[in-house]
């Protein structure tokens, strides 16, 4: 592997390379890349230049819009800083602020050589074929079925997942009807110089009833007809006239 | 064996369907089709010779190594060829919208999961874990689905106030009363909620 | 062969899947468990002794009956049958992080992988490679991974045991050394992406 220009970046060492997003497993697969590429080790991260490498490589691999990614850089950026700070040459508590990266790399590296024996232990049992052909279950009465209760909840919560728009708005039974709330809590304060919350809602109220309510109550305060108060903390709401308005 | 027998038997042994004499032979590029009849032929022999529980069975114009028929009974009884079965990701996601929504008529599911019903639900019922438990006032009078005892007994639940409510499941899957009960119900929801 | 060497190879044949001596022995009421050992025994010195083109492979906690390797790519080029397709980089960091961690939630293997995980484990439970075992304790609930069977039926294991121990691993395969061999370390990576 002879180089014949002196490569600029990490990626440059390798013309040709294919730039894709799935080229790398993740931060710490493109981290080991670069470090793999400078023969670096990973106990010894020169931070500042792996760094601009980094930033540099998401930025030619078009990586910008992967989350992941980005976190990574941040902290690389954080921690180049880290790097930069002044320190007393013999602070003993001095940690290293690299030991945290360092430890997940050397963690992920050995995760991936077991990946890469396992990859070939599975490509050995695929040499080997099972048998073809399987006989018709027999027709005797089929074993009960297995269903437990954890996979219904993931079934649960896949759907959940898969629920298209927020949820809180495909539950409410019926949009909410401020105009009606607006009117009742009118009628209300034409007979009445103050009421409470419990008055304003209406009989068996629904969710529904006390939002449109609630709603309806802080446009009408906003616009003066009534005012809001609260007795003391926790206490139901106390709607009344507005004195200005009530004396205009 | 000899090694063609042995590449045959392998084949025949991976193969779902039977393989004829002409596909055998094209396995080894030196092998004629006399070469590999006389293969076969030893196989089937050392088969029966050496007591085998397989034999080599002719059948659709080709050939399957099959077990023998004296121990059929004795492993159907064991019933190896099946796990213990066990439902389909859509089967579960399905059972799981009817168990927090019911009763609810399959529009509802399939509104909720994206994706038709029908068949799933002809299998939940066939399985017992769900059954009609009315009919919708809706147009067309739709059936309504709910989970059925079995569902209860699969799961060890008593009854179905027995399964856990998660605060997100409260509120991604409350059933949404046409005309709510009131102050109860409002009380809870909100309860949820905060 | 022996009458119970015959019944167990019949089972063996009809299977899907690795039997364990357990299940072998409910085949026949009047086989302990060592008679059923030793029967195993004689079909595998069978197959092998009479260089048959099968053999007998201890896995995934029992026993099952494959084609020998030699005959892999005559039998794929014939199209009589087809190779498990290879599992992803992502899909094997994510399954070495599931099987040494086990059980293990989702946050703990994006975390050491350093890249969200859902679409994988999901992929992965749908192939029956892991499974949901349990939910921890924290916050939330969540859901804990463990392999299934299927994973070790997939590697050609006997057990978890026969994984590369991790301490062998640090050793063995330290970060970089400064004398680097280089070039079989990254081949076999390029080889496993490909």
């Amino acid at each position: 592997m002879a180089a014949p220009e002196a490569p600029t970046t990490a990626l440059g060492a390798t013309p040709g390379f294919v730039v894709r997003l799935d080229a790398f497993n993740g931060p710490l697969d493109l981290l080991l890349h670069l470090l793999r590429e400078e023969q670096l080790e990973i106990a010894d991260i020169p931070i500042a230049r792996i760094a601009d490498q980094f930033l540099q490589a998401i930025h030619e691999l078009g990586l910008n819009q992967a989350a992941d990614y980005l976190d990574m850089a941040s902290r690389l950026v954080r921690l180049k800083a880290q790097m930069l700070l002044p320190r007393n040459v013999d602070d003993e508590g001095w940690e290293d602020p690299r030991a945290e990266l360092v430890r997940r790399l050397l963690e992920y590296q050995q995760i991936r050589e077991i990946a890469v024996w396992m990859g070939r232990s599975a490509e050995r049992r695929a040499e080997r074929f099972a048998r073809g052909y399987l006989p018709p279950p027999p027709a005797l009465p089929p074993p009960p079925l297995a269903l437990d209760l954890l996979e219904l909840l993931q079934a649960v919560e896949r759907v959940i997942a898969a629920i298209p728009s927020p949820v809180l708005h495909r539950v409410v039974a019926r949009p909410l009807d401020v105009e009606s709330a607006t009117r009742r809590i009118e009628a209300l304060l034409e007979s009445q110089e103050q009421f409470g919350w419990l008055d304003a809602l209406g009989p068996r109220p629904t969710i529904v009833d006390v939002l449109s309510t609630l709603l309806a109550l802080l446009e009408l305060a906003k616009r003066g007809v009534l005012r809001l108060a609260q007795p003391t903390a926790f206490a139901p709401m106390v709607i009344a006239r507005d004195p200005a308005r009530a004396t205009a | 064996m000899t090694p063609l027998a042995q590449l045959l038997e392998a084949a025949l042994f991976s193969a779902a369907r039977p393989l004829t004499v002409e596909e055998l032979s094209t396995l080894d590029p030196d092998a004629t089709l006399a070469d590999v009849r006389v293969a076969l032929e030893q196989i089937r022999e050392h088969y029966d010779f050496e007591q085998h529980g397989v034999e080599l069975q002719e059948l659709a114009g080709g050939y399957q190594v099959l077990t023998r028929p004296a121990h059929a009974a004795a492993i159907e009884r064991a019933q190896f060829s099946v796990r213990t079965p066990k439902l389909t990701a859509a089967a579960l996601e399905t059972l799981a919208v009817i168990a927090y929504r019911q009763p609810v008529g399959r529009a509802e599911i399939e509104e909720i999961r994206g994706v038709s019903a029908g068949g799933v639900l002809r299998t939940l019922q066939e399985r017992g874990l769900i059954e009609v438990v009315g009919r919708s006032e809706a147009l067309g009078r739709p059936m309504l689905y709910g989970t059925a005892p079995t569902f209860l007994e699969l799961l060890g639940l008593r009854d179905l106030a027995d399964l856990p409510r998660a605060e997100e499941l409260t509120i991604a899957l409350q059933p949404h009363r046409p005309e709510p009960e009131g102050g109860d119900d409002a009380a809870a929801y909100v309860e949820a909620e905060s």
